[in-house]
């Protein structure tokens, strides 16, 4: 594309051909206001807040910034005497119709424009017919919705005969674009994803914050152009695509799949994680009755710096809270729930404590069991917790009651003073268990991986073997096989990834030696073992079976099918089996 | 019918990675199985033939349980299918001939089942004392 | 009925290497291979002889030859369990199926006394089921235990139960197994000896009796069969000869072959 | 492709359970019992059901044996006839006749145990005579 030079406030300026004086503009740091204009919009220069005064041939016009071309030899000027006293014209008009909107007000202010030139005809109004939410409605997201109608000073903007229409799918574009702030929307139900029920946030975003690598997904439940996509059976499959048109990287590709990668590999590591427990299961804390009634994972949301409210500790309603308690082993230790402890909830738990304190200054109370603080520097971070002022009742937190004012009530019992305690605070933060994946029986399943009775996967042996598993060359990692906390599950990771390393390194497996073997003399052929192999490792072979060694993993299953005897379990032959049979029975 | 002071002899086949486990498991947890439990480790217990659990009374035992992982537990994915298929054929058989099907079961426990190991393991000596030996069964 | 028979195997022998069924001999009956040529006067139906046992034998030696067999009912179930195990090859028999006689299928306690390619003869009424499985299944255990010593205690230990069953044909026996069968014992341990083949048997016997026919002890030996037929029938719904396509089902995983409702351990 | 039965009677004892063995071309493959039978009734003992065993077995002696020089060395029949004839000559000289005793075999017919009895009797000069199969 061939560059044009213009000139710009008195400067030089390089510009791509077709560009607009705007886009130039922008793009050089020199302001132009606008109401009107959108990036991924075509321009229409309905407001016309950006005129700049254009001289060409020593011709001197005013023009719309947005819409006209940046050509070569042009010369801009944007603040210039007749420029501002243009735009005070137009900000003049603009705050007679909508004397109340704070866009316009701070654009008279800047102009001058001390008082409406006209009197309002309606002096609550917003819109200023700039268009820009038709556009957005009928070019991007092509659920043609919003149009104008009537003529002249009739002019408005809205869905057809000013009704709800079910053809508006909610996704609140139209709102994003709007200068003025003049359209709501009602949601009659939630369109847009929701993060850990905290908030939403857009429908393409980044899967957790730790992702790796650290792309975003498009959610396409809630993507304006997937939406579209289905609600016309794909008729409109060109909705939207605002993404794809600010991408200046061209990273967005709307005909991306789903894709099932069928990879040959040399060693499995397991690493799917935990689930958290859900507390409503235990009705007594409340949980979902108050939005102030959190879970240990929601407040760490909550505070985090990109969260919804940028990491400050609020309550729902948008004031900090006064009194925090923070209940430990919900769903842990608990034989109504979990019996196992959870092991990473006392250690967040003091660190939410902290963080209450340090962000709100609110008194916090602690219902714990026993303080486990077993890792290293654990056990100094909790007497720093304790110093900062938090405090700690020994004795499970019993419930959680929402009062008639919004305000919750927590009863638990403080072993220490041997008497029932209650506080009325602000906010509960949950700390619920931790809990092996609901499809760890799938997992299980394909690869052929015991389930310990708390649910986790089983390691081989619990202190010798806690990374391998029973099937060769599958291994553990982190919460899969129990609940860990980071440095625990980098650790065990490590280890996993080191034996997997180390699997793969010497080219060549190990098989274990207790193979079924085929003694033909004694083989009639029936073939009754064949079907009995999960592995197929036996064939008939010039009418006999044979077994593949290597595929053999040695269970025995055939040895006790074939009626002859003609199949030997090597290191389980029958005649060790009777040996040992009389062995033991000696021996009592 | 039991007899007085009566210390069955009871020949546990179990498979190596679920009950074996699991009764390794009952041990390093200190749980208090049966010391008539004689166990005898196989792979799979699609391993025991019908021919062994009868070798196994043959030669002396009083009782004979085969142990093997839950169905869709099994380390080899079907072997104890074969097991479960079988070994109700060898308990009729046993009542065919007048031994008393109640010496013989067949429990699935798995290697996380510590607990049940030892309450299985538990009644079934029960049951065994209760029965009284099999010699005199046989042999009266 | 003999003569219809005489006449579909001399036609049979235009296409056919040979056909098996049983000769008259100057003293007494055996099976035979007959040839193009052979005097087919002396062809007889009984005494009945397992003659799958020798369609297997002639296969496995003349890997090319295509026979026919003069087959009873019970000669056709045993060679359906017989093909499903390699023993013969059913592309290369050619079944002349006749039905057995009314008091046959008395004797033999046959339900289904005529085989499925029945050329011959009309099918007879269905024999009555074993009245001792019945006897047997209803006394108590100290009465069968009782009952089985007595008989077991016969035993010779002859292996002619096995012998004659064309349905072992195995190269090496689990009875002859020292690992299970402790050697030098007569009468043979009990029970295992005749529990291991009763075991076997399960999914293979296709009540055709010659065990007990063969057996010089006189021990009932198809009441214990005949029970585990039943057992795997309810377990497994396997009825041993009835479906060349049924595979045997003690080979199979749940998935394939599961188990009868309610009929679990 | 000869398939024949011949039938027999069972060679190992005084039963005589009749039999026919199987052969196919030439060479023995199994025995049926005969069902026609009335003496055995189509059933057989594990001697008769084992009863050809012994007729292609490696190990079957084709040829007397005469020990030379501590070594069983083949003979042929008449060398065997005489030293045998020579030895219990000797003996029956040196010791008398009832120092010989005689044992026959199931394995031969009547008529060949009728003849061990009169060699036995008439010709050796005792009763110390006697049979395998006593039953």
């Amino acid at each position: 594309m061939s560059m044009v030079t213009l000139t710009i406030d008195g400067q030089k300026v390089e510009a791509q051909e077709g560009q607009t004086i705007l886009e130039v503009c922008r793009k050089n740091s020199i302001d132009i206001p606008t109401l009107c204009y959108h990036p991924a919009l075509e321009p229409y220069g309905a407001c016309r807040m950006c005129t700049v005064e254009v001289i060409r041939h020593g011709w001197s016009n005013l023009h719309t910034a947005c819409t006209h071309p940046a050509w070569d030899g042009l010369e801009v000027k944007t603040n210039s005497p007749v420029v501002r006293e243009a735009r005070k014209t137009i900000v003049g008009l603009l705050l007679s119709r909508c004397p109340k909107v704070p866009v316009i007000q701070e654009l008279a202010l800047e102009y001058g424009v001390k008082e409406p030139p006209f009197a309002a005809d309606n002096p609550d109004e917003k819109c200023i017919l700039c268009g820009q939410c038709v556009r957005v409605c009928n070019d991007m997201v092509k659920a043609h919705v919003l149009n104008f109608s009537q003529r002249g000073v009739d002019r408005v903007v809205g869905p057809p005969f000013m009704e709800k229409t079910r053809q508006c799918i909610g996704c609140g574009a139209c709102t994003i674009v709007c200068p003025t702030g003049a359209i709501e929307i009602v949601l009659e139900k939630s369109a847009v994803y929701a993060e850990k029920p905290l908030g939403p946030t857009s429908a393409i975003y980044v899967p957790s914050l730790q992702a790796v690598p650290r792309v975003p997904v498009i959610d396409t439940d809630s993507c304006i152009r997937f939406r579209q996509q289905d609600r016309t059976n794909g008729e409109i499959a060109d909705a939207c695509g605002a993404c794809q048109m600010l991408c200046e990287v061209g990273a967005i590709d709307f005909t991306q799949k789903d894709e099932i990668i069928e990879l040959d590999v040399g060693a499995v590591i397991v690493a799917t994680g935990f689930a958290m427990w859900d507390p409503k299961k235990l009705s007594q804390y409340s949980y979902g009755k108050s939005p102030n009634i959190i879970t240990g994972d929601q407040f760490e949301r909550l505070s985090n710096a990109g969260g919804p409210t940028s990491g400050q500790i609020l309550l729902a309603d948008g004031r900090k809270p006064e009194k925090v308690a923070i209940i430990h082993c919900i769903g842990s230790r608990d034989h109504n729930a979990h019996e196992y402890c959870s092991r990473i909830c006392c250690m967040y738990a003091l660190k939410h404590a902290h963080l209450v304190r340090d962000k709100t200054g609110a008194e916090v109370f602690e219902f714990y069991m026993d303080m486990r603080t077993f890792g290293k520097g654990y056990e100094e971070f909790y007497e720093r917790v304790q110093e900062e002022g938090v405090n700690m009742i020994r004795g499970r937190g019993a419930e959680v009651e929402v009062l008639p004012d919004g305000k919750l009530r927590v009863k638990g019992e403080d072993a220490n003073l041997g008497r029932i305690v209650s506080a009325n605070v602000d906010m509960v933060v949950l700390c619920t268990a931790i809990e092996a994946q609901p499809d760890a029986d799938k997992i299980g399943a394909l690869f052929g991986l015991s389930r310990s009775q708390d649910g986790f996967f089983a390691e081989a042996h619990p202190k010798l073997r806690p990374v391998e598993t029973n099937t060769d060359g599958v291994f553990l990692a982190g919460c899969a096989q129990g609940p860990r906390d980071v440095p625990d599950t980098v650790a065990h990771a490590g280890a996993a990834a080191s034996m997997a390393l180390a699997l793969m390194d010497k080219g060549e497996v190990v098989i274990s030696p207790t193979t079924a073997k085929v003694t033909r003399e004694k083989c009639v052929g029936c073939g009754d073992c064949i079907p009995v192999c999960p592995y197929t490792a036996i064939a008939r072979v010039d009418g006999k079976a044979e077994i593949n060694a290597a595929l053999c993993k040695g269970c025995g299953t055939c040895v006790a099918t074939c009626p002859s005897g003609a199949i030997e379990a090597l290191h389980f032959t029958d005649e060790q089996l009777v040996a040992q049979i009389e062995g033991v029975l000696a021996w009592v | 019918m039991g007899v007085e002071g009566f210390e069955p002899k009871i020949v546990a086949f179990m498979c190596n990675w679920c009950t074996y486990a699991g009764a390794d498991n009952a041990g390093v947890a200190r749980m208090e199985s049966p010391a008539n439990i004689l166990p005898i480790r196989v792979m799979c217990s699609g391993r025991v033939s019908p021919e062994a659990v009868m070798r196994a009374f043959r030669a002396g035992a009083d009782g004979v349980l085969v142990m093997g992982c839950h169905i869709g537990d099994c380390h080899y994915s079907a072997g104890n299918h074969r097991t479960i298929k079988r070994m109700p054929l060898l308990r009729n058989l046993l009542s065919y001939v007048g031994v008393n099907p109640e010496r013989m079961e067949l429990v699935w426990v798995s290697a996380a089942e510590a607990p049940r190991f030892v309450q299985v393991t538990k009644a079934f000596t029960q049951k065994i004392k209760e029965l009284g030996p099999l010699a005199q069964e046989v042999t009266e | 009925m003999i003569d219809e028979i005489r006449k579909a195997v001399a036609e049979r022998l235009n296409e056919l290497d040979g056909v098996v069924a049983l000769r008259r001999w100057s003293q007494g009956v055996a099976p035979h291979l007959f040839q193009k040529g052979d005097d087919l006067s002396e062809l007889e139906i009984a005494p009945k002889y397992p003659l799958a046992t020798l369609v297997s034998k002639l296969h496995k030696r003349y890997p090319t030859i295509k026979l026919g067999i003069v087959a009873r009912g019970c000669d056709e179930r045993a060679f359906i369990e017989m093909a499903k195990r390699n023993q013969i090859d059913p592309d290369r028999l050619y079944i002349i199926g006749f039905a057995c006689t009314a008091e046959d299928a008395q004797a033999c306690y046959c339900t289904e006394p005529f085989p499925k390619n029945l050329i011959v003869g009309t099918p007879p009424a269905p024999g009555p089921v074993n009245p001792l499985v019945a006897k047997y299944d209803a006394m108590p255990l100290v009465e069968r235990r009782a009952f089985w010593k007595q008989q077991f205690n016969k035993c010779l230990k002859c292996y002619g139960c096995r012998n004659i069953c064309p349905e072992c044909f195995c190269e090496a026996c689990a009875m002859e197994d020292m690992a299970w069968v402790e050697p030098g014992l007569l009468a043979p341990p009990f029970p295992t000896f005749h529990m291991i083949r009763a075991m076997h048997m399960a999914s293979r016997c296709v009540a055709c009796r010659e065990c007990e026919h063969a057996c010089p002890a006189h021990i009932p030996l198809t009441v214990l069969y005949d029970l585990m037929r039943r057992d795997i029938g309810d377990l497994l719904g396997y009825v041993p000869g009835a479906d060349i396509k049924a595979q045997p089902p003690l080979s199979l995983s749940l998935k394939q072959s599961p188990l009868r409702q309610g009929a679990a351990h | 492709m000869e398939y024949k039965n011949t039938l027999t009677t069972c060679i190992y004892c005084g039963c005589g359970c009749s039999m026919f063995v199987e052969t196919m071309d030439g060479h023995i493959t199994g025995v049926w019992p005969a069902k026609t039978n009335q003496i055995s009734g189509g059933k057989l003992c594990i001697k008769g059901w084992n009863v050809t065993s012994f007729v292609d077995h490696p190990d079957r002696l084709k040829t007397p044996l005469i020990r030379k020089d501590g070594k069983l060395v083949e003979a042929t029949w008449d060398e065997a006839l005489t030293l045998v004839a020579e030895k219990l000559n000797t003996v029956k000289k040196e010791s008398g006749p009832d120092s010989i005793a005689l044992l026959s075999s199931a394995k031969c017919t009547n008529e060949e145990n009728y003849l061990m009895n009169k060699l036995a009797r008439a010709v050796v000069g005792t009763n110390n005579i006697d049979h395998c199969a006593r039953l």
